[in-house]
């Protein structure tokens, strides 16, 4: 027996509207829609402009540290888009567009950056969990969420988001395996934004691609032009079909670029050339997206205009909605902890908390002297 | 009412709740066919299906994480990770997130599950098969603890777990799972999560204990000729301070027995809270017999390890005279 | 001697064993180019180069698995977590195999590791970013861990875990990173791990704190007229009790102070253990002023949670008049 | 922009002697010397007696909980014998065969499983690490052992063992990337025997191979049979030069089957098909090896007879030796902890252990009126 093959794959690069303005109208005709289109661009335009004022917001101390989107916009944009409105979003913490697109007020994002946990208390018709701080864990918790659809028999699926740097994380690993054999219903939606911080991509997975990763698990996977809406928006309405008729998961790759520094806290230019980047700024979605729009004749420099100004005024006002926001009470560090809080160590904690050490059993001090 | 081993009385409770909430399901390494390696899901894949008894790939953070999806969906998951060395994987899954979830939406997200586990020492297992990891949980804010020491309770407090609306860990102390059989209701009952279980009364001092160490605890109670309280803790997250205080105050002497480490073992909160609550009624120093602060050894020295009721009639004598 | 602050001791000890031993390896996210988020590891991977200052994947079960590896095969591996939330993910590779390979191997194999760790509330830091996990790895036996306050002893203390032929958790009170300055000599020298340092004498009763709480402590101090003995623990694991036991029967009464949750917390350990040492000696309770028993609220509450120097003086006078 | 392709691969499976007697002469000649092939075909047959003794002594409660080699003995040994003596062997506990050939005495597996940690304590120039009980977790540290080895110029490389349900943990998946990403010398070889306990292996793996797990790595990967020595011995020694001279990590998938239950806990009847085992029976790799130096005329009955006496008594001294070693000092629970037990309450723990409940300080107990 000479040796044989076990195995043979290949996997597909899906590239729609490329950055020099080329549109292949086989693949993107029927994808979106002019109407669709301009409310795309113009969402995209809303999220920059709210990464803007995050910044700033950070810089004059009126927030914490913030990952802006930027260069990103396309990715959870189109994904979000090509899904349906009960689907699960299961975010990491760099989809802001895409979560904007689905509904969510903008405060709670600022809430959440601003260190108040109400920024996570996302309204239950919004099918999505609130960004995930530690990374690569939200995954599992995104093929729980489909798995429970499957069960129940409901249509809706789960579509999670995370970084090149996620898919180095164990909990990466076991979500997709799990997907894979339990056949769930999941999406797995990795923008390689080439970077984890200072670490580039190659530490990260040296493969020639991040998208054979799903190959590990017999899973469909592709890598798309990340900054290209329509094949962002292709791939995931291919991976939501298969997984709605056939509970099987997707892996994507969505190749980007991360224009910003990691957050407000990184300064990016201790780690990466600046011609990285400006080779990467000709590549932005949002130019690729206005010049197609204005090719189509469906944008100009007034509706750039109106909408800038649109997009500022919806920021401005949810800073307003966040900063001015009633103070959370304090006894809130206690209430969420459980359904019911009935455990009296707990309630006198709750109680004592500003005015007492807590070691101290109430009752005992009163029968000693008191000070103050 | 059947005479039934803690392994029955567990798998009991699983049937009936699966029988009553088709929210409730099963997932874990060899839960399925096979049963579990101590067959306490015997039964119930053919039961209810592989759809609801499922056998997950060999992997313990995903088999918590996914629950924590199922959970937050509305389901009311029960994995089982096979033995209490095997919860290290799953750490993450269960503090960062199980834990965490309500709160840190403020409830919008909750994951109402039940980790099933077996624990403790003294059946001669292999490495990593006789751990007592309860502090570290009791540690975490956001769980519950649970380890029944009886049949009865174990039902009890299994039905309460699962329809708990947050995440309980069920600690199941392989000692004891075959060890003794009792008298447990075929309808369900429930038993109060946070309720301590007074299994003796007695005036002269208080021994405190929780799982497989209870057994211990009542005889070196049996053999000693004093007035002794035993209180079989049952939640170990919340500690149900009342019972052990209305004890403390009354008996000014205690003893507390546990297999973990005593190094930050739950011993040593209670130790603590009994001084902080009961200071003006101790008689003498609150006295704790442990695990020792080393590795759990492989078992031919297992027996060394574990408190026995040598150690525990020992303490019990030096507190009683102090 | 300079005038450092606590990031630039560990710097400055760091570059001294890397210059000294080349079994002394760094390896972490960001740690190389970057310098670390907090540029703890600054201008290392430039002397160093990227053989001994490694970018790591993201993976925090990976950089102490192999780790232990790399501490077996005899290199002695100084892994940085980012921060202590990401412990989670690594909890399974430091206790059930860092801790445990010396006394399951008898021996034969062993982990001479330092795992460095940002730890503690009070920078207005995301979630995951503001923990306080210390009791969890106290409580687990082969370990050791340690917590500097200041910088004179980061660095010595540092040298010291680096040389220990065990493994080391040294966590690092991110809040005092750069809070303040202190004179730290350019050669190098070890603070002994395992034992506390007395920051201030007193005889009325002793304060237990350590990492960046012992701060706190000292401005309460200050505020107060009583004559107070301020200890910082240094080392968490061992426990230094001969220190403490010889402050307490001087004053009987005693105040722990630390930002982890209370139930289960190192206070316990030490609250019990007083009791055990100093029982007869005790003139009131052990107090402790700790973090709740919930998750660290985001940053927009922390200081609510954190033990501040109001709720500290409060403690004190409580204790005093007991 | 049609699709392109992104990404391309395919997966060798090496066969070289079937469980027909067919021999590929082209890859095998070269392998395995006749007088090579003899002794490793001595060692699987002192290997499976050494099973069968082992269950006995379980059975007869002179040992605990233990897992049987049967039927995979050609992929530890094949391993271990295509490596250098120098190269670390880091074994999950279904090994044995491959730990014998590179010299462990016997007795120290039969300690491990009596419970007695002296069964770890393996000689330093063994270069082996002691059975891994927790799944999963030990090719991180083989990966740690073979970049120690890279870090220091050395020319040792490591091979890790471990099982097709092994790959379902995250552990697996970081040891992988972070072997391929930073070039470490390490061989990861799957014995994928079909089952992990009574999960089938599609539950671990639904791709085709599992082979293809090294995929997601851009690592070499290839599939094997793995009840073919020959086949073992190939793949090994084609990644133990890509690993020694190119600081390459390799993934091997061997397949084989599991003969007898999981372990002496396991009755695998409850949850796998007779007709599967008695098919796998007749894939045994001590029947195809047996059969093979037959047609060598290397072997024949007496030999058989020989070499199995020899066996026999080979394993009765091991177990001679592993009963009657001195019982360990009750205060090694204590004495292994740390290089030096210096805390004052870890020398009380162990001085006080028998004879006083740990809580107390004797300097109190002493001031005290004394019971016993
Ligand atoms: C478990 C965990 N480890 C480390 C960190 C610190 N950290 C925050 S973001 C980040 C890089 C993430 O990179 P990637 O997944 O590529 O996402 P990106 O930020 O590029 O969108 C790291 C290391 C973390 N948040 N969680
Ligand atoms: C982390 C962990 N989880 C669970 C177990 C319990 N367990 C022991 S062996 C085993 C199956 C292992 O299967 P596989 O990796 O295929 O190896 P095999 O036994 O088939 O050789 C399980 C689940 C364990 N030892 N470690
Ligand atoms: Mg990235
Ligand atoms: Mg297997």
């Amino acid at each position: 027996m000479p040796i044989t093959k076990a195995f043979t794959t290949e996997i597909d690069y899906v590239s729609i509207l490329d950055e020099h303005g080329n549109f292949d109208a086989q693949l993107g005709s029927d994808l979106i829609s002019n109407d669709e289109l301009v409310q795309l661009y113009e969402q995209m335009l809303t999220s920059r402009r709210f990464d803007e004022v995050a910044f700033k917001l950070q810089r004059s101390g009126r927030m914490g540290t913030y990952p802006q989107n930027m260069g990103q916009e396309a990715t959870s944009l189109g994904a979000a888009f090509a899904l349906e409105p009960h689907d699960w979003l299961v975010p990491c913490y760099r989809e802001n567009t895409g979560l904007f697109h689905r509904g969510l007020p903008m405060e709670y994002i600022l809430l959440h950056w601003m260190g108040d946990e109400r920024g996570n208390q996302i309204p239950r018709e919004l099918f999505m969990t609130p960004l995930a701080i530690p990374i690569g864990t939200q995954m599992l918790h995104a093929t729980g969420l489909a798995w429970a659809s499957k069960y129940r028999g409901e249509s809706n699926i789960a579509c999670t988001f995370f970084g090149d740097g996620a898919t180095s994380e164990g909990d990466f690993h076991e979500a997709m395996n799990f997907a894979a054999n339990l056949d769930i219903p999941v999406i797995f939606f990795c923008q390689n934004n080439h970077w984890a911080i200072s670490v580039p991509g190659h530490i990260q997975c040296s493969a020639p691609t991040v998208a054979q990763r799903g190959v590990a698990y017999g899973m469909d996977c592709v890598q798309c032009d990340g900054n290209d809406i329509f094949a962002v928006t292709k791939v995931v309405k291919d991976a939501a079909q298969r997984a709605r008729d056939n509970n099987r998961p997707t892996f994507i790759e969505a190749v980007t670029y991360r224009l910003g520094d990691h957050t407000t806290a990184d300064d990016a230019r201790r780690y990466r050339d600046e011609e990285e980047v400006e080779m990467w700024k000709t590549r932005d979605p949002m130019i690729r997206m206005r010049d197609h729009l204005k090719s189509l004749n469906l944008w100009n420099d007034s509706k750039e205009a109106a909408a800038t100004e649109k997009a500022e005024t919806l920021v401005a006002e949810a800073v307003k909605r966040a900063e001015e926001i009633a103070e959370q009470p304090v006894s809130e560090i206690f209430d969420s902890m459980y359904n019911t809080i009935d455990d009296p160590e707990m309630i006198r904690q709750r109680q004592t908390m500003r005015t007492s050490s807590i070691g101290q059993d109430p009752t005992q001090v009163e029968s000693t002297e008191q000070v103050n | 009412m059947a005479n039934l081993t803690l392994v029955q009385a567990i798998n009991l409770a699983l049937v009936q709740e699966m029988e009553k909430d088709d929210r409730v399901i099963i997932l874990g390494e060899d839960v399925g066919l096979n049963g579990g390696v101590f067959r306490v899901t015997e039964g119930l894949h053919k039961r209810f299906g592989g759809d609801r008894v499922v056998d997950s790939p060999l992997a313990e953070s995903g088999i918590i994480g996914t629950s924590v999806g199922l959970a937050m969906a509305g389901l009311r998951p029960v994995p089982e990770i096979q033995f209490e060395g095997f919860l290290g994987p799953a750490y993450d899954q269960i503090c960062t997130h199980a834990a965490r979830m309500r709160t840190r939406t403020r409830g919008a997200l909750t994951v109402p599950m039940t980790i099933r586990v077996p624990v403790g020492g003294g059946i001669h297992a292999p490495e990593l098969h006789s751990d007592s990891p309860e502090s570290i949980y009791t540690h975490t804010p956001g769980l519950k603890v649970v380890m029944p020491a009886s049949p009865y309770d174990a039902k009890g407090l299994l039905i309460s777990a699962i329809r708990d609306p947050d995440p309980v860990i069920y600690f199941e102390p392989k000692r004891i799972y075959r060890a003794f059989r009792e008298e447990v209701p075929e309808d369900e009952y429930t038993i109060p999560i946070g309720k301590a279980r007074v299994v003796a009364e007695g005036e002269e001092m208080t021994v405190i204990s929780w799982g497989a160490s209870v057994v211990q605890c009542m005889s070196a109670i049996e053999k000693s000729d004093r007035s002794i309280e035993l209180i079989d803790l049952r939640t170990i997250s919340p500690i149900d301070m009342e019972t052990i205080e209305t004890s403390v105050k009354k008996t000014g002497r205690v003893v507390i027995v546990h297999e973990a480490p005593k190094t930050c073992g739950v011993g040593a909160e209670l130790s603590a809270r009994i001084m902080e609550h009961c200071f003006l009624y101790l008689e003498a120093p609150v006295q704790r017999v442990t695990g020792f602060d080393t590795i759990m050894p492989y078992y031919k020295l297992e027996l060394e390890y574990l408190p026995d009721t040598e150690r525990i009639s020992k303490a019990i004598d030096e507190v009683a005279v102090y």
